[in-house]
């Protein structure tokens, strides 16, 4: 037996008893590259998901819902620095991660295509898309990889603050004007199969599921997760006095489930292939940011650097 | 709320709180145009943090405005529906974001004044302006330091770092003069001892400007440079029409609603 | 006033008509910006003119929807009065201006349709809005030929300019299927025979636009590009949320005033 | 006696006789050197003057309103293509006079720097600023070269209708609400000094006012415009019902005119040498405009000179 099979049996051997593999250990070079690719996805989500919600700052409809979505976003800001942290403890530089997006070649997900249209948006997003994003990132909390890990328990604990604050928007709108609950009801229509489709094709069509859950990277199926998710959010519906977009949609009393209807996944790979409303608009908001704050980086690391051979001067 | 209300000079009091409200709030909207743009992540926070302190100050001090004018007002109303010339912000604070060396370099000049202000202010006879200015003061504080290292950082970084930073400084100067002039309401206060003479300022201010423009390498424009004004009389550029149309939009689309 | 109305399809003719009308009028917003701004003078007057176009049959459109609708509205009233979801503009209409060979091929690839569009509607059985189309098609003729000759000049020019063109081609060339597919509204007026059927018009527009490109020696785009739509409907890009804040201020903060 | 001195005499006899210099004639340089600085300043004037205004054309507040207005600022840019063209008959090439006023040799009307704040603004501004420019410009009508008097003929009938146009938005707001009138007083006090200060310093101070006398380019004193102007304008401002700024203004029966507050030179002189609010952001957007337009200047003559050769090689 070589002793790469011994490193590698030993991997899995932690893995299967729950140990957290970290920065330093020996990991399969499938696993690094999956992880990779997951976590500055997720990063990328988080920088790229500031967009939609910050077309609406500058109009938000009271100083209160301006400095909480302010807030909120920050946090999304936060998120995506603790991601891409964890990503630089798997040998990649953030500067290289970042680069990766723009040129379009690491993907964000595809939720933050759409365009956020109306303030009952800010609710829908907050209640439905991040909402969705914790039922896998709870999973995720005891995800194998140590720094992501212990990232996404910092994160879930703020999403679960930012989901209840997307809620209480829908609620007070839910509960307002007839334009207001209007409002509502469009931007629970706009989101909902968007936010269902943030859960990955259907197990069946799902490639990386299976090596993924061996490695305990992935903890649930895509199916399982969005049935849950469903689940869960159709109560909440109810409780606004919303209807979700789906004729289809009933309890089945016999699975203990919801039913739902069929997603439309032509439009779920149209997104994804660059053909959301929004997608060129968001990979050029990222790019412009990049570009145009190319001198400050350059200054600042062109003063760090003088301000270190000023120190060594006096110091010889 | 059991609060002391300044027994006269009601309504100056209440024109001075709005001005400083306004202040804060059209900065804030500015530095909300940044989130998700800024050249660097940790900065991009940093201008967040610095719009969420200037929020919570403009929340307080609508609040208090609407206090003293007794006719049933909210701080969304007083931010929401007044027009153009009822706003009383410093012309600096609606001048468009410019680059990021423009933002750092307004911020600055803004917090060396809020500073010395804010500092006086804390002795205010009116005990409820006091203990705003104190909170603010102690954000004020960091927003400085943000700032001036940034001044430092972008003045003795590159040539172009330099060069586009000393641009902004002379493009903004011209608005600072605002900082020291009294306007009618703000001389009866000054008068009454409710608020300091901050027309006194001007040369500390100029020290503390001085003092981070020299460890950038920066040049403080002459002392004879033309002085604009009118923003606290509510005559302002041809930059606030747009930002308010674009911040009040939702109240004036849907008036009375809760949100 | 006396005018032939519909029998019939008149809900389905009054949004069809309001269609037509915030297409014309968001565009106008658009060319509006270019006033003062443009490369050239003799251009910055032909974009007013066009705008001067669009302008009157926004106006002509609105009143007349304003009669189908019967609710004593003005024409004001649905331009100032309506949020983002009721407009039905296309989207191609609300693109940010882009630069000045931008705002020509957007402005070319909408009147190669309009050109076909009204041409057809001037047999339209409401004649009311048979003579709206027929003022307008003598106008998209000259908008047609000023856009042509520019993209042709912009297409044969500098290797700068073919560039810049032949991007904004690229990039505005998603947009133009909202030109072809039918709303549900438009699917009945098409059965009821009072609009023309404009689905059929694809590939009349797409030899117009050729010629041209062809004598520009620009590329058309791959006949597979996906093709957005959701304005007829009223779900649109996230640019016509801020031009609506803008141009809706006035009314908006002044409601029910005369100016 | 020197043909030179033939010449002027000659010049000056026509000049006296009402008889318009035409471009090729004889003129001294003087004389050319004084129209090319007003003409041109008068240009650029026009086009300036479309800033303020088409500061509101995106906010105008009925479609009525939106469509005159553009129309209006349209005007000014032909009035400005007029003038361009009568500058050239000169021997100075538009492009020329386009670059002294980007590199702040040239000058323009001092007004355009006062900031448009309002709605009443461009009724104020077509009523008031307009109107003290006609009063400037009838004279023109007159002025002793052929090419500037005609195009100030074509130029007059055009801006009497703005000002009537002017006039009328500020009746419209003066009969309108309570926050309308205020409007249109607010923007009577922003631009009354501004206006009077349109007409020049007061003659005892005005430079060029004799020879420009002699030479027919100037008809009246700056004084005698700026009386003649307040004399109209003030039954205008009572007619709506509204109240000028200045204490001091009252009729004086003995002069059979009105009599008028110290206009404030020190303000006048500031906006002249650049401190007006608006001076850097105004050349800032017509320097914009014309860096960003060089590509399509530049490629339009690409084209012609393609088309030109295309044309001699099927001749040839």
């Amino acid at each position: 037996m070589s002793p790469q099979i011994n490193f590698e049996e030993q991997f899995q051997a932690k893995v299967d008893a729950e140990i957290k593999i970290e920065p330093k250990d020996w990991m399969p070079d499938a696993y690094r590259k999956t992880l990779i690719r997951q976590i500055s996805q997720h990063a990328h989500s988080e920088i790229v998901g500031m967009l939609p919600e910050g077309n609406w700052l500058t109009r938000a409809p009271s100083l209160k819902r301006k400095a909480t979505l302010l807030a909120k976003i920050q946090d999304e800001a936060g998120h995506g620095l603790y991601l891409y942290s964890a990503c630089e403890t798997l040998g990649i530089t953030r500067l290289q991660t970042i680069e990766d997006l723009l040129s379009g070649k690491a993907k964000y997900s595809s939720i933050f295509n759409y365009p956020s249209l109306s303030w009952a948006d800010m609710g829908a997003i907050g209640w439905l898309v991040d909402g969705a994003a914790i039922m896998n990132q709870v999973a995720l909390c005891r995800t194998s990889y140590g720094p992501y890990a212990r990232a996404m328990v910092r994160i879930c604990k703020e999403e679960s603050f930012h989901q209840r604050q997307g809620y209480e928007i829908m609620m007070v709108l839910s509960k307002g004007s007839a334009a207001q609950k209007e409002m509502a009801q469009d931007a629970l229509n706009r989101w909902w199969w968007p936010a269902l489709m943030m859960f990955g094709p259907t197990d069946s069509e799902s490639s990386n599921t299976e090596q993924s859950m061996k490695w305990k990277i992935k903890r649930h199926t895509n199916d399982e997760l969005r049935q849950k998710f469903i689940d869960a959010s159709i109560p909440q519906v109810n409780y606004l006095g919303l209807t979700v977009p789906d004729k289809d949609l009933k309890w089945n009393e016999e699975r203990g489930h919801y039913d739902f209807g069929e997603i439309d996944w032509e439009e779920f790979w149209n997104v994804v292939k660059g053909n959301g409303i929004c997608n060129k608009a968001r990979l050029k908001a990222r790019r412009e940011a990049h570009e145009q704050g190319a001198w400050v980086r350059e200054a600042a690391a062109a003063y760090a650097e003088k301000r270190a051979s000023r120190v060594n001067e006096k110091v010889a | 709320m059991n609060i002391t209300l300044p027994s006269k000079n009601r309504t100056a009091m209440c024109d001075y709180v709005l001005q400083m409200a306004d202040s804060n709030l059209i900065l804030a909207q500015r530095l909300c145009e940044w989130c998700g743009h800024g050249p660097i992540l940790e900065q991009d926070i940093a201008l967040s943090n610095i719009g969420l302190d200037l929020l919570g100050a403009t929340r307080s001090l609508y609040q208090y405005a609407a206090q003293l004018q007794n006719e049933n007002k909210t701080e969304d109303d007083l931010a929401f529906l007044r027009g153009e010339r009822d706003f009383r912000n410093f012309l600096i604070c609606e001048l468009p974001k410019g680059d990021f060396g423009f933002t750092v370099v307004r911020q600055f000049l803004f917090e060396a004044y809020q500073l010395l202000l804010l500092e006086a202010l804390q002795q205010s006879s009116d005990t409820h302006l006091a203990a705003i200015a104190e909170k603010s003061h102690k954000e004020a504080l960091y927003h400085y330091k943000w700032s001036a290292e940034w001044v430092i950082r972008l003045g003795d970084g590159t040539e172009e770092s330099k060069r586009r930073v000393q641009e902004s400084i002379d493009d903004i100067w011209t608005y600072t003069g605002e900082f020291f002039i009294a306007t009618e309401w703000e001389q009866e206060l000054i008068a009454a001892g409710a608020i300091p003479d901050f027309r006194t300022f001007a040369n500390a201010w100029k020290e503390k400007v001085a003092e981070v423009f020299n460890e950038a390498t920066l040049t403080m424009p002459p002392a004879d440079v033309f002085m604009q004004k009118g923003g606290k009389n509510g005559v302002h550029t041809e930059h606030l029409g747009f930002l308010l149309a674009e911040m009040q939009y939702m109240q004036r689309q849907f008036p009375g609603e809760e949100w």
